[in-house]
């Protein structure tokens, strides 16, 4: 399980995350939510290793894992979707998914069917560029590409941006489906309440770099949470 | 105008005045030379080096365009004082023709070329020195930036175009003297180029250029046209989808930073006595784009700085360490990279601020 | 204004002086073989070529080995007696044998004996005397080189010998060139028209520019002159053609050179998006890992000679591509995202390269020699084929198509790719950037330093090796299309072919700065070079 | 007084030039320990200043004044290019110094402060040529002249160009080939050539080609099969040095025209070459022409400063013209008062031992010619710096000196 | 068509073979507002490419005011025509102020002695004030654009939008990464400014859709699925079967 301690960070010299605190467990989807730039992103990045922190603790079943390099925490088990997908533009759409193999010992790299079927539109895709395809089928792709990798904690940063209402149920579904699965720890960036709201199992709502509100679902009411994310 | 000078320009600026005053009176041998008299032609070499690296960030620094053949532009506003300082000859030379500059007499050229016409006077060599770099900037640029030629493909054709220049002027057969150049020079509107009051007047005038092409590159990038150049250098599309002629403005900056370069190259021409082909050459280019990025790009004065320093450690070392110095050269681009992300007018900017709010705890601290 | 001044007291010339005296008179009476050899030390130039010429004559059958000596710079006179002795190389040194009687002198001390010196012109006269003697040789080579010779010389005296040996030839190409080497002879014979006609067909036959020299002084020939124009003419045509068909090959081979020069730069650059200033002098450094190699190998195992350059080749990758891997970990992996700063840094690493190099090898050419199967060239039809050449083009092939093969089918080329593109996406997919960074880059370095292995077969090996390819390589990538490995390839051979097709049109200097005009106008055709990316993903 | 006499050394040591000119550098002090170890000059020892002008024209002008402004040195050896000593032109009269430039040139030139101690085209392509006409040198009657395209390949080969004509060749018998600096790619042009010389008449190459590209081109030739015999190529600007990287066996017989080759064999050329190697430290190191001329240069300063008793410029210049000092060839040269030095012309052939073993030489020594007899303009022109003429282009048409 | 302001007819753009355009045609009225949904890949992005001038078409023609052929024009004439574009990935110039990027999108002058000799006015301030309080980044207009999160710039592009002031908007999935409540708010936001001028949505949000309250139109395979209001086209089985699933 992944625990998130006080984490501070900063660009340049404006501090972005004050002492964030967040919990995620197998089989759970923690939501984190909160306005445009409260910090939402930026606490992804952190976690994933993308941003270094400047203080606090980021512990993978126990272990401080906040100084290690990004790929080390891919292949222990993290995977992202990132806000913008970042697609790698100029790989094919199965280059895209195979790039993920490279946490899997050499035996395993395979690009698992179960994903693909996820994703049908993906199949016909196969050879296209990941660059030329449409914004909702990249975060299809972004979405797949992490689940190559089998992560034991996936984060997604705003998957439902860009994409028709059928493929956000997808999603949805898919993403209640790993969870049920029940190996794999669920962070969610969100801003699309009922999509949260649904998926949720706890709460985390984030205003100005911090925490403001944190909880199990059951003990958030939504109009207090709306109130929250208003302007 | 106020906008124009900042603090920053305004602190150079009374810097370039201070050594413009003060190294010719220093050198003057009624000051008793305290610093020997070859200074003052040295010191206007960087000063027109200083000016080219001021074109270049122009151009670089504020419109993303990276020219790899900016010294071009310089050889020819160089090659057009030369082409008039070899006129002003007239029939002092060895072979003692009125007309035909030394090197067309002994490789029997019988009459001179056409593009060698008129520059015999000053006013239209004045003019060439900008007018050839800047046409040349505008036909080339024309072509290019229509066709959107942008980033790495720009930088490799812009030194295409230095190197088949050199080429060309190596030729002998093109009637700019081949790879010895233009040499030999006596004077310059009539005063002898020899004389320390000509090589002072030269001096200054480069440091007037230098400050007129700080002021005018200053003025572009401050005005609101310098508005559509920054985010043409960040987001070329996004501008075109503003309604911005993008090809236009590029053109613009281009041909204005080919001028100055010009310029120049015209005043370094009398003061280091020969204009080569050598000066077309691919490395010469690379080198005005190590001063910029050394001094930090898209900072003008930077750029001049950059200029400045690196050729004066070239000046420095290769009389020190004359085995030694490339190590050291190159061990300054490779720790300026490194450690001075911001090129160094960076560095001096971050330890001024340093210094100051070191100084100011200092005086709150005797304060309290 | 040109005045010479005599000072006749400069010792040599006046005991070369006193010789002339002496030997002159004796050339002019018919002599023995023996006493020939004996007068050849002496006298001038002049002097020995009508002593070579009285020796070929003599009909001696020590006559062929003798001059052969005397052509290949073996053949000495002895300080102390004056004898005149062939050298054979032997373990240890040399060994002299009487050039008269054979027997075995035993082994000479270094500065014993004098060579009898040649210059061309007596060079080439004992290629024709010795080719007129060894027309009969037992061993092919010899008969068909023999034949050649007399072929080049096209004396008719040669014309008895040369039915000799064709009544006894029996190999088809000996015979040829035989019947050859006799038809220009008889063209400056008074034989019946009918023979020189004859003759004026086996020359036709043979087609070359050599042929042509020998049709065309008799075009105006009132016998035969018809024919020979003819000839010429059908000899001309064909030329042409073939003519076309050399400057092509010279374009693939220069494309060849050019995209050694451009491909690691096509990965460090193209790939990577580092532009990297030192690509030339990490070129370099395999040039001289290819000196060191040899200098080796001449020290230690001469007879590994031939394989220096298989030997050169994996070292040279390691050397440059360890450089190369020093120079990411040191200073470029510092600057992704900075890209223009590479420039500037890696300016720096260039310039200290460079010095370094001139430090410890000094500032000169260093010799880096030809192994036995580069050297010399072969005939396909009128166009003539550099071994060298054709080697070199098989080389950049092989490293293209197997880079081309890590470039797409391997992991290791996905994951490179996926770095370059987006370098933190790469991480969070697991992907260890740092070392696929420093392999790449290492990989970049490493082919270019192979590109130095090759190239210091046919270029200089000196500190400014690297600066006289840099921009050529950059053109490449460039013209290509950055990022594309197939465009460094077509941009290499298309610049390389078209190159050399305007080359004799117009010179190699216009022909150089017509290439770069044709470069700069084709960009603005296509913007991104031949190979370029289209679509959203480019633009991505 | 003991302070010490400084001497200027002007070399490039990176950049292009680095190649030839570093070292004309290490000859250079080399002379000028020895002048020290044998009690220095006027009973003062030399101290030499370095510089390195980094094969960068405009730089030699600025090294050049640095060190006659700043290190105050009595004289400069230096140069090799014919650029770099145009650039410094002004500079030595201006400040009224001494230049020696030790390298073979195109002539045309005669300055009061410069002493060239390198040939002028008489002394070196048209001793060849005439060479390559003779008997011996295989009476050749068709030239191909391959040059580098710069100015002193374009103005020698047009004073061969007129002299060849002057001696009755016809001009389809002339080809004229330029190429540019490092040119690498030779096999059109070799191909070229061959073709040319495959005409029946005897056919040789002159080759004014620049340092960078000779090796390349060497190496084409010999892979293409070329032979001294069908075509032998006579360059002059191919020394030992440039032999140095590369393999000669298949060049064996192949020629080049100088004024001094290591392999002559003469005391004082045997003693230099020991003294060379024992301050080198390197056995393989060659000698080569420039740096036979720098030898001389430097002796003939010393002597005249010794003449003269002082290093004052205007003494010694006027003390130089008439010296006589040995060169390494078993002669002696002397300055001339043109400000060119007199000669012996050798031709040599190329041995597989990477040296030249000289097959012909002029009777004589030659008096270096400032102003070509062979082009029209600079026919009329003679130099003496002595007294009353003291001009170095003196118009005999007109009677009176050129230019200012 | 008379009086229109946009008329596509029969479009069709293929990338290698694949039709990403299909014969498309479309209608939009001055001061029109529309909403364009359909799936992901339909070709909407595509559709915005050709009439902006980025793309041009295979085949179709793209009337503008019923004058000028758009499928000849490059992007600068189109802006020029009056014709704004907000992107789907969001792009503002990073190294800019969020207030000079909005000068930089101000109706105006777009030639280069204006921009050279012009100076701001006292109006401009007042436009770029009022625009940067409307998009809630009044606070940051001196901040540079890059530092902005994804949402501040979706929100800094809508305002160059607004102050381009062009007489035809395509808005480009501007909801996406937006709260609830913002999206209502751009929602209402477009709602008012159409009228005055045209605009075309592409959104997938169907609230946001339905808060447009305007006529849809439904775009598959790069053609005209189904036109009508929303509660219309999405009773459509079709539309349900490839687009809003069941
Ligand atoms: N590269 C950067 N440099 C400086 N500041 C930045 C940078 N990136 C983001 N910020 C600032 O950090 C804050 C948090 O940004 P972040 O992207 O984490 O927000 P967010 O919650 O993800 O917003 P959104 O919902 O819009 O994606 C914002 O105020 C933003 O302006
Ligand atoms: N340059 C291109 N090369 C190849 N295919 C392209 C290119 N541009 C677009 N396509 C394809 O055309 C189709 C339409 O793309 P478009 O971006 O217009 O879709 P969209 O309707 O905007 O989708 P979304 O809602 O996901 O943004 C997609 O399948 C895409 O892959
Ligand atoms: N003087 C020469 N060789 O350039
Ligand atoms: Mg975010
Ligand atoms: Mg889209």
């Amino acid at each position: 399980m992944l625990d998130v301690r006080n984490v501070d960070l900063f660009y340049g010299a404006s501090q972005v995350l004050r002492s964030v605190s967040l919990k995620a467990q197998p089989g759970k989807v923690t939501a984190v939510m909160g306005r445009n730039g409260v910090g939402k992103t930026s606490l992804i990045r952190a976690i994933c290793g993308r941003l270094p922190v400047a203080s606090g603790q980021i512990l993978w079943n126990g272990t401080d894992v906040a100084r290690w390099p990004a790929y080390r925490r891919a292949r222990n088990g993290f995977a992202t979707v990132p806000q913008g997908r970042e697609i790698f533009p100029q790989l094919t759409v199965r280059e895209n998914l195979q790039t993920g193999l490279a946490c899997l010992p050499r035996s395993e790299r395979r690009i698992p069917e179960s994903v693909l079927d996820l994703f049908p539109v993906l199949r016909e895709m196969m050879d296209r560029r990941g660059g030329d395809l449409s914004g909702g089928q990249q975060q299809q792709l972004a979405i797949a590409r992490a689940l190559v990798t089998r992560p034991r904690l996936l984060v997604l940063d705003e998957p439902t941006e860009g994409i028709q209402p059928s493929i956000i149920k997808d999603i949805g579904s898919a993403i209640a489906w790993l969870r049920d699965r029940g190996d794999m720890a669920i962070i969610l960036v969100e801003q699309y309440f009922d999509f949260a709201r649904d998926l949720a199992d706890s709460f985390v709502v984030m205003d100005r770099g911090e925490v403001i509100q944190a909880g199990l679902r059951e003990e958030m009411v939504e109009s207090d949470v709306r109130e929250l994310l208003a302007v | 105008m106020a906008r124009l000078i900042d603090r920053r320009m305004g602190v150079f600026l009374a810097g370039l005045f201070i050594l413009t005053v003060a190294l010719p009176m220093a050198s003057s041998a009624a000051a008793g030379q305290l610093v020997p008299a070859y200074l003052v032609s040295l010191v206007g070499k960087y000063l027109c080096y200083a000016l080219l690296a001021v074109a270049l960030d122009l151009v670089w620094g504020f419109c993303g365009i990276l020219s790899l053949g900016h010294g071009a532009f310089f050889a020819l506003g160089g090659y057009a004082m030369g082409m008039y300082l070899m006129r002003q000859i007239g029939p002092r030379g060895v072979y003692g023709d009125p007309v035909l500059p030394d090197f067309m007499v002994f490789l029997n050229w019988q009459e001179l070329p056409w593009f060698w016409l008129g520059f015999d006077r000053f006013w239209f060599a004045a003019l060439m020195v900008m007018a050839a770099p800047g046409l040349l900037a505008f036909v080339f640029g024309w072509f290019a930036f229509r066709s959107r030629v942008s980033g790495v493909y720009l930088s490799i054709i812009t030194q295409a175009m230095t190197y088949a220049l050199m080429l060309a002027f190596f030729r002998n057969e093109m009637g700019f003297g081949g790879n010895n150049g233009l040499t030999d020079f006596k004077d310059i509107l009539g005063l002898d180029l020899t004389a320390a009051s000509t090589r002072t007047g030269l001096f200054v005038a480069s440091a007037v250029a230098l400050a007129g092409g700080l002021m005018i590159a200053r003025w572009i990038t401050a005005s609101r046209l310098g508005r559509v150049l920054v985010a043409i250098r960040d987001a070329e599309e996004r501008t075109r989808f503003l309604g911005y002629r993008v090809e236009h403005y590029k053109l613009f900056v281009f041909t204005v930073s080919a001028a100055m370069a010009g310029v120049a190259g015209a005043l370094y021409v009398p003061q280091v006595g020969i204009i080569n082909p050598g000066e077309f050459s691919p490395a010469n280019s690379i080198e005005i784009v190590i001063w910029v990025a050394l001094g930090g790009r898209g900072t003008l004065i930077g750029a001049a700085l950059g200029a400045f320093l690196v050729t004066l450690a070239k000046t420095v070392l290769t009389g020190w360490l004359p085995e030694l110095w490339l190590f050291a050269l190159g061990g300054l681009f490779i720790m300026v990279t490194l450690w001075l992300p911001g090129g160094v007018l960076g560095a001096i900017e971050t330890g001024l601020t340093r210094l100051r709010a070191f100084a100011s705890m200092r005086t709150k601290e005797i304060e309290t | 204004m040109k005045i010479v001044l005599c000072l006749p007291f400069r010792p040599y010339l006046a005991a070369l002086l006193m010789a002339l005296l002496v030997v002159l008179p004796a050339a002019g009476r018919t002599a023995g073989f023996e006493e020939l050899v004996e007068r050849l030390p002496h006298g001038s130039y002049a002097d020995r070529a009508k002593v070579i010429d009285a020796i070929s004559r003599t009909g001696d059958p020590r006559a062929a080995e003798v001059l052969n000596a005397l052509l290949e710079g073996r053949l000495h006179a002895r300080k102390d007696d004056g004898r005149i002795v062939i050298l054979v190389d032997s373990a240890g040194g040399a060994t002299a044998i009487d050039a008269l009687s054979g027997e075995n002198l035993g082994g000479v001390l270094a500065g014993s004996t004098e060579k009898i010196k040649t210059n061309n012109r007596l060079r080439g006269m004992l290629r024709t005397a010795i080719g007129a003697l060894s027309l009969m040789s037992p061993d092919r080579e010899t008969r068909l080189m023999a034949a050649q010779s007399v072929f080049a010389s096209g004396d008719p005296a040669n014309i008895e010998a040369l039915d000799a040996a064709l009544a006894a030839e029996s190999d088809r190409q000996v015979a040829t060139a035989l019947a050859e080497a006799r038809a220009v002879a008889i063209l400056d014979t008074d034989a019946p028209v009918e023979e020189k006609r004859a003759a004026v067909a086996i020359l036709r036959a043979r087609g070359d520019a050599a042929a042509q020299a020998a049709l065309a002084p008799h075009a105006s020939d009132p016998a035969i002159g018809n024919e020979v124009r003819e000839a010429l003419s059908r000899i001309e045509q064909a030329q042409r053609v073939w003519a076309i068909a050399q400057n092509v090959w010279y374009g693939l081979s220069l494309g060849s050179v050019l995209m050694l020069a451009a491909i690691g730069l096509a990965i460090t650059f193209g790939v990577m998006g580092v532009i990297n200033m030192a690509h030339g002098e990490l070129v370099m450094l395999g040039a001289y890992t290819t000196f060191a190699v040899q200098e080796a190998i001449r020290g230690a195992a001469p007879w590994l000679f031939d394989w220096s350059l298989l030997i050169a080749a994996p070292l040279a990758v390691l050397v440059a591509g360890s450089v190369g891997i020093a120079i990411e970990r040191g200073i470029v992996r510092h600057l992704y995202g900075r890209p223009l700063e590479t420039l500037l840094a890696t300016w720096g690493v260039s310039l200290i390269l460079q010095q370094a190099v001139r430090t410890i090898f000094g500032p000169n050419n260093r010799e880096v020699g030809n192994p036995s199967w580069m050297s010399g060239a072969f005939e396909i039809g009128q166009m003539t084929v550099t071994w060298s050449r054709l080697w070199i083009l098989i080389f950049a092939l092989a490293v293209f198509f197997a880079l081309l093969l890590v470039l797409r089918r391997s992991f290791f080329g996905l994951q490179m790719r996926a770095v370059t593109q987006n370098r933190p996406m790469a991480a969070e997919m697991g992907i260890d950037t740092g070392r696929i960074d420093a392999l790449t880059f290492g990989l970049g370095a490493g082919i270019a330093g192979l590109a130095g292995v090759a190239l210091s077969q046919i270029d200089n090996v000196s500190p400014n090796l690297g600066q006289s390819y840099i921009v050529d390589s950059f053109m490449v990538v460039v013209f290509g299309g950055a990022g594309n490995l197939w465009g460094a390839f077509a941009g290499a051979f298309g610049l390389g072919i078209t190159n050399k097709l305007l080359e004799p049109w117009t010179g190699a200097v216009l022909g150089k700065i017509l290439m770069l005009v044709f470069i700069i106008l084709f960009i603005q055709k296509r913007p991104r070079g031949l190979f370029a990316l289209r679509g959203r993903a480019a633009e991505a | 007084q003991t302070a010490p006499i400084k001497v200027g050394i002007l070399h490039s040591l990176s950049g292009t030039m680095a190649i030839s000119e570093t070292t004309l550098k290490d000859v250079m002090l080399m002379l000028i320990e020895q002048q020290n170890r044998a009690g220095g000059l006027l009973g003062r020892p030399l101290e030499a200043v370095v510089v390195d002008p980094a094969s960068d024209w405009p730089l030699f002008a600025e090294k050049a004044r640095e060190l006659i402004e700043k290190d105050q040195v009595a004289a400069v050896f230096g140069c090799w290019t014919s650029v770099s000593r145009k650039s410094v032109l002004p500079v030595f009269k201006e400040l009224n110094n001494l230049l020696f430039y030790p390298v073979q040139y195109e002539g045309e030139e005669s300055e009061r402060n410069v002493f060239y101690t390198g040939a002028a085209p008489n002394q070196q392509a048209i001793p060849a040529v005439d060479y390559l006409m003779s008997e011996d040198g295989g009476g050749v009657e068709r030239w191909v002249l391959a040059g580098t395209d710069y100015v002193y390949p374009r103005t020698t080969n047009k004073i061969l160009e007129a002299y060849l004509k002057s001696r009755g060749v016809a001009p389809e018998d002339i080809m004229i080939n330029y190429t540019p600096f490092g040119h690498s790619d030779w096999q059109t042009i070799v191909s070229d050539i061959k073709a040319f010389g495959s005409a029946g008449k005897k056919t040789a190459v002159v080759s004014t080609i620049n340092g960078d590209a000779n090796v390349p081109f060497y190496k084409e030739l010999a892979n293409q099969g070329i032979s001294a015999e069908d075509i032998p190529v006579v360059a002059f600007s191919v020394g030992e040095e440039e032999l140095a990287g590369l393999d000669t066996a298949p060049l064996v017989g192949h020629l080049a025209a100088w004024n001094y080759f290591m392999s002559v064999d003469t005391p004082e050329n045997a003693d230099f070459i020991a003294k060379w190697h024992a301050f080198i430290g390197d056995e393989s190191r060659v000698t080569n022409d420039p740096m036979e001329a720098h030898y001389i240069g430097f002796n003939m300063w010393v002597k005249a400063v010794e003449k003269a008793g002082t290093t004052d410029p205007d003494a010694v210049i006027d003390a130089i013209v008439g010296v006589s000092v040995p060169n390494l060839t078993g002669g002696f040269s002397t300055m001339m008062p043109n400000r060119h030095i007199t000669k012996p012309v050798l031709v040599g052939e190329i041995q597989e031992n990477g040296q030249f073993s000289v097959v012909w030489e002029t009777p004589g020594l030659v008096v270096g010619d400032a102003w070509s007899d062979y082009l029209p303009d600079s026919a009329k022109l003679i130099s003496d710096w002595r007294a009353p003429m003291s001009c170095g282009n003196f118009n005999v048409e007109l009677g009176r000196c050129g230019g200012a | 068509m008379s009086g229109s302001l946009l008329y596509l007819s029969g479009v069709t753009k293929s990338f290698d073979g694949f039709a990403a355009i299909n014969g498309l045609s479309l209608v939009i009225m001055p001061g029109e507002l529309r909403a364009v949904i359909g799936p992901n890949g339909a070709g909407k992005t595509t559709m915005m490419d050709i009439i902006t001038g980025k793309t041009h078409p295979d085949r179709g023609q793209v009337f503008w005011k019923e004058k000028v052929d758009l499928s000849r024009i490059d992007e600068v004439a189109a802006a020029r025509l009056g014709i704004g574009r907000k992107f789907q990935k969001p792009t503002v110039i990073d190294s800019l102020t969020v207030a000079e990027n909005l000068e930089l999108a101000l109706k105006g002058q777009r030639g280069l002695t204006a921009r050279l000799f012009g100076r701001s006015s006292r109006t401009m301030h007042a436009d770029i004030m009022q625009i940067a309080d409307r998009i809630g980044l009044a606070a940051s207009r001196n901040d540079l654009a890059g530092t902005l999160s994804h949402g501040q710039k979706q929100w800094l592009e809508i305002g160059m939008l607004l102050a381009q002031d062009p007489d035809l908007m395509l808005v480009d999935e501007p909801a996406a990464g937006m709260t609830d409540e913002e999206t209502m708010r751009t929602a209402e936001l477009l709602r008012s400014i159409a009228g005055h001028r045209a605009v075309i949505v592409v959104e997938h949000d169907m609230d946001f859709v339905r808060a447009l309250g305007c006529k849809v139109t439904v775009l598959h395979q790069g053609r005209v699925l189904a036109e009508g209001p929303l509660d219309f086209v999405s009773a459509n089985p079709e539309v349900i079967e490839v687009y809003l699933g069941r």
